[in-house]
């Protein structure tokens, strides 16, 4: 994201805003500025801002007499006065950062929509996940830290070696030239995102070791890692694996529950059978 | 008294970070007291410390008692180290804080010299102290290591901001004031010193590191 | 600690200033409040903010007529404009708040300012932690989060039956019920303090299970504990607690070293 | 999208917090599923949700372009009724209603069965309750994702109140400095708990923000109690 430097009256507003805090004043030319390096291009500034269109010049001869007095608006947050984001065309490998970071953009730079895949939360129509099987997302950089691919590639290279896979339909496994390896795209490896989200699937057996792995790594990361593990209940709504997580002291007191009242009902038929086959690594 | 004990921050964020006091024994080698530890203050002031404190009237940066109006336009910074030294009327613990091992070293060795018979310590990385030490032909005599924090840890501010508030180990810097002078400083409403300045007149005992209060100031605006 | 409603302006100066965040603007009075349930008394406001003697009512004019034009006054960050805050008598037990938060308030136990004895830092002098011994601090309520003495003794209690000495001269065991059981004066329980710091010695091979016990019991506390260990070293000025810290698996770097500088006058005997 | 698994907080810091959403899968149960997110929706409503949203639109606090400068004096907390947000869904992005009660949960889920709609409805809120609601109204589990909490660099983390308001965006777009900038102007008296809800709740792009939530939050956060 750029901010334009005539457009700019330097209320500050936005600088709360940024969820990597990646916005200042630069104290040389009196403007809001973007640090470039540390920005994702999530566009919050720019989407969930409100906007005016006052005059610029206005605004900071208003703002500067002010100051002599000790005195400052006491505006809106949310509210840029002079609409002065001013987003850049954005070009591979730097593109990837929206793709990851702004969730009203579809992940097309990775040919996936979406940030991560439907997970657990179509598992009643997709049977991802079955019983004896648990599948697990390992997000790095939320909530507002961001990470580097770097970072991820430790993690998911780790658990390339213990033998877990990773599963296809998913924006950062698309990005892996080797999915066996883990190794992701060196071209990406600097590029900081807002969150990334790793999902591989296991039987029942390897929940320890891809728990113990994930901690492992993540405690030699400079952001924050969250893990989710999704299982498929029996029927009476009950699984082995809460039990399990508890006994390990985890706090396994919330998470998504998927009630089960989807079911296939697309007309074709072909298509249908095909996609519930397909997906699901291994 | 563990102020100096527990300051939060990577081995890298404590690199210009040198806290040394001298302080007597209850009963052993308290009396006469006085006169020694301002000796150790001056002679701390030779070799540019970067704040100088008593640890019962405070350091070089203080609150005022009776402010102008005009001071919101034009503020002084800092008292002369001289009061500080001149403050100095009990047994009390004093300290000087360094910003450069190198001064550091040269402090310890004219120390050294000075044989003033009471303790002294150094708060800081502790293999980087002992090094100071060994130069200035001093062998450490005991050592007390922090083990950082445990417990309820998401009740804790993040990094940037632990960094600021624990300079004072009397927790008397609040995690919300180090948080507004973090947003002012992205903000440009204060330059860094200032800020830096505000948060140390709040350390009772003139331990604050305002040279790593500044840098960590200018590394959070940028979002580092 | 109060503020005065007659003096305060309700500017809000003293809001990030406290250390426990219990300062707020009440909507109903529109005045800045304390909260005195999580107020530590430990005078940070009353003593680090700089004073102005302004005119209250001319203060709130300007302050309401400028809201209205949805302007504020931009001020020091570190000044209360009316000397509004206003320190209340404490009586027991209220006063043991600051007792342990106030920096400047002794300890009428330890005769010495500040919060604990002198640990380590006058080892080269007292003789306190011997080689083959580890003097730990533990502290609680810091940074920012202060304690209520129901938690410390949750520690204290698990703590006492291990192999270990609790300093006599610290304040927290001066206000043990029964130090053999570690159990604290019932009345205090619910008091809320900055910082409360327990020190014990014990021998270097116990180091390892009060740490675990140290740190077990910290899971369950709804606040903050950082630990401290000392030990004296040796003519070289190495020591076997440091080793012993890295095969525990903690991570350190920093610490507090004592140069031996110190001494014991001919006349009082050691 | 695990934007809702990982809310941070006590277990009872998420009494009043239970996301029901419902979606589609692609190329699955995809056709003609908009008139189904409708009545999701619609059938909601009957129920008292805290607030209703569309994933990549919002709920009923949104951004403006174009803003007046007397905003500044007149801003609503409100800046779209529900049936507003129900009009607008065009696309078949999955859509969400969130309750603050049990209560209020159980006796929607009851109507949701009946209504059968064939698509996937999760709940996204404390396991156990949302167990016991789901078998009131006649429905058994099919999966569970569980969170497992953060780890890693834990110390770039903001203190719990903070991380419980900015957290209720699971995309991160509630700032963890908008958050404390909220808290603080709450203590200072220049905002209400409520107007401070909104502001929040206008940077989460889906809407799954729970300004009840975060009402009560900021108001025990505003004395300090933490």
């Amino acid at each position: 994201m750029h901010i334009d430097p005539r457009k700019c009256v330097a209320c500050g507003n936005c600088l709360a805003v940024c969820p990597v805090s990646a916005i200042y004043i630069d104290p040389v030319i009196r403007r809001a500025t973007v640090n470039l390096d540390e920005c994702v291009e999530c566009y919050a500034c720019q989407n969930r801002m409100s906007k005016e269109d006052l005059n610029p010049t206005l605004v900071r001869t208003i703002r500067g007499f002010f100051k002599l007095l000790r005195i400052r608006f006491d505006p809106e947050p949310d509210v840029c006065p002079t609409s002065a984001f001013a987003p850049q065309q954005l070009a591979w490998p730097r593109s990837i950062r929206q793709a990851f970071s702004d969730p009203c953009v579809p992940h097309e730079s990775t040919g996936v929509y979406g940030r991560g895949t439907e997970e657990v939360k179509t598992n009643d129509v997709t049977n991802r996940v079955g019983p004896g099987e648990v599948g697990f997302t390992v997000e790095f950089g939320r909530p507002a830290v961001g990470a580097r691919f770097r970072e991820v590639q430790a993690v998911t290279m780790a658990l390339a070696r213990i033998g877990a896979t990773f599963e296809k339909n998913n924006p950062v496994t698309a990005l892996m030239p080797d999915p066996t390896t883990g190794a992701i795209n060196p071209e990406v490896l600097d590029e900081k995102v807002l969150s990334a989200i790793v999902e591989v699937k296991t039987p029942e057996a390897m929940l320890p070791a891809v728990l113990r792995t994930v901690e492992e790594v993540a405690a030699t990361l400079n952001t924050v890692v969250s893990v989710g593990v999704a299982v498929r209940c029996d029927g009476d709504g009950e699984n082995r694996v809460e039990k399990a997580l508890a006994g390990e002291g985890y706090p396994v007191f919330r998470g998504k529950t998927n009630l089960g009242l989807g079911r296939l009902s697309n007309l074709d038929a072909q298509a249908t059978t095909a996609g519930a086959a397909g997906p699901a690594g291994r | 008294m563990t102020n100096t004990l527990h300051r939060f921050g990577s081995r890298d964020s404590l690199r210009d970070d040198y806290i040394i006091f001298a302080m007597a024994a209850r009963g052993i080698n308290d009396q006469g007291a006085p006169p020694k530890l301002q000796t150790f203050l001056r002679l701390a002031l030779k070799h540019h410390p970067i704040n100088v404190g008593n640890a019962v009237k405070g350091g070089i940066f203080r609150a005022s008692k009776a402010l102008t109006p005009l001071a919101h336009w034009r503020r002084r910074e800092f008292i002369a180290p001289e009061e500080v030294v001149e403050s100095i009327d009990t047994c009390t613990t004093v300290s000087a804080v360094f910003d450069d091992p190198a001064n550091l070293e040269a402090f310890l060795t004219e120390l050294r010299g000075a044989d003033l018979g009471i303790s002294i310590n150094i708060a800081a990385l502790t293999d980087e102290a002992r090094t100071c030490c060994q130069r200035a032909g001093i062998t450490r005599h005991s050592v007390e290591y922090s083990l950082g924090f445990h417990g309820d840890l998401n009740r804790l501010p993040d990094r940037h901001v632990l960094e600021l508030s624990t300079m004072c180990g009397h927790g008397m810097v609040a995690h919300n004031l180090a948080k507004k002078m973090l947003d002012w400083v992205k903000e440009g409403r204060r330059d860094p010193r200032q800020a830096a300045t505000y948060l140390a007149k709040f350390c009772t005992c003139g331990i604050y590191n305002t040279t790593r209060a500044i840098r960590v100031l200018e590394e959070a605006r940028v979002g580092k | 600690m109060q503020i005065d409603h007659g003096k305060c302006v309700a500017c809000g100066n003293c809001i990030p200033i406290c250390p426990m965040g219990a300062i707020y603007i009440d909507p109903a009075v529109n005045r800045a409040t304390v909260n005195l349930d999580e107020c530590v008394e430990c005078f940070t406001c009353y003593r680090g903010m700089s004073k102005e003697y302004l005119n209250p009512t001319l203060v709130r004019t300007i302050r309401g007529f400028l809201k209205y034009l949805r302007i504020r006054f931009d001020p020091e960050p570190d000044v209360c404009p009316t000397d509004a805050l206003t320190p209340q008598e404490l009586t027991w037990p209220r006063i043991v708040r600051q007792a342990f938060s106030d920096p400047l308030v002794p300890h009428e136990s330890t005769g010495i300012h500040g919060r604990g004895t002198e640990e380590v830092k006058t080892n080269d002098v007292t003789g306190r932690v011997n080689e083959g011994e580890a003097g730990f601090t533990i502290e609680f309520g810091r940074p920012g989060v202060g304690v209520r003495f129901r938690d410390i003794q949750k520690m204290t209690m698990a703590l006492a039956p291990l192999p270990i000495t609790f300093e006599k001269k610290n304040p927290v065991f001066s206000l043990m019920a029964d130090s053999a059981t570690g159990t604290i004066r019932e009345d205090l329980l619910n008091e809320k303090v900055l910082s409360a710091i327990v020190e014990l010695k014990t021998k270097l091979e116990h180091v390892p299970q009060v740490l675990r016990v140290v740190e077990e019991v910290s899971q369950d506390l709804e606040t903050i504990v950082s630990i401290g260990v000392a030990t004296r070293c040796d003519g070289q000025g190495d020591n076997a607690l440091e080793p012993l810290l890295k095969r525990e698996g903690y991570e350190f770097y920093r610490g507090k070293t004592n140069l031996g500088l110190g001494r014991r006058p001919a006349a009082v005997p050691a | 999208m695990t934007n809702t698994l990982h809310r941070s907080g006590p277990p009872e810091s998420f009494r009043d917090d239970f996301i029901v959403f419902i979606r589609n899968s692609k190329g699955r149960n995809d056709v003609g599923s908009i008139p189904k997110l409708k009545e999701f929706l619609r059938t909601a409503l009957r129920h008292r949700p805290v607030t209703i949203s569309q994933y990549r639109f919002g709920s009923t606090v949104r951004p403006a372009e174009h803003l007046n400068p007397r905003i500044h004096w007149t801003r609503p907390v409100q800046d779209l009724t529900p049936e507003q947000i129900i009009e607008a869904i065009t696309k078949d992005h999955t859509v969400a209603a969130i309750f603050d009660t049990p209560e209020a949960m159980a006796s929607f889920l009851r109507e949701v069965k009946a209504a059968d709609w064939g698509l996937s409805v999760n709940v996204a809120g404390l396991t156990a309750p949302v167990h016991a609601c789901a078998k009131r109204a006649g429905i058994v589990r099919h999966s569970v994702e569980y969170s497992l909490g953060f780890q890693g660099a834990l110390d770039r983390l903001p203190e719990r109140p903070v991380l419980e308001l900015s957290t209720m965006c699971g995309h991160s777009m509630v700032s963890p400095n908008l958050a404390r900038k909220m808290l603080e102007w709450v203590r200072e008296g220049r905002r209400t708990p409520e107007q401070a809800a909104a502001y929040l709740g206008r940077f989460c792009s889906c809407g799954i923000f729970n300004p009840a939530r975060a009402v009560r939050l900021l108001e025990a956060a505003q004395r300090g109690n933490r």
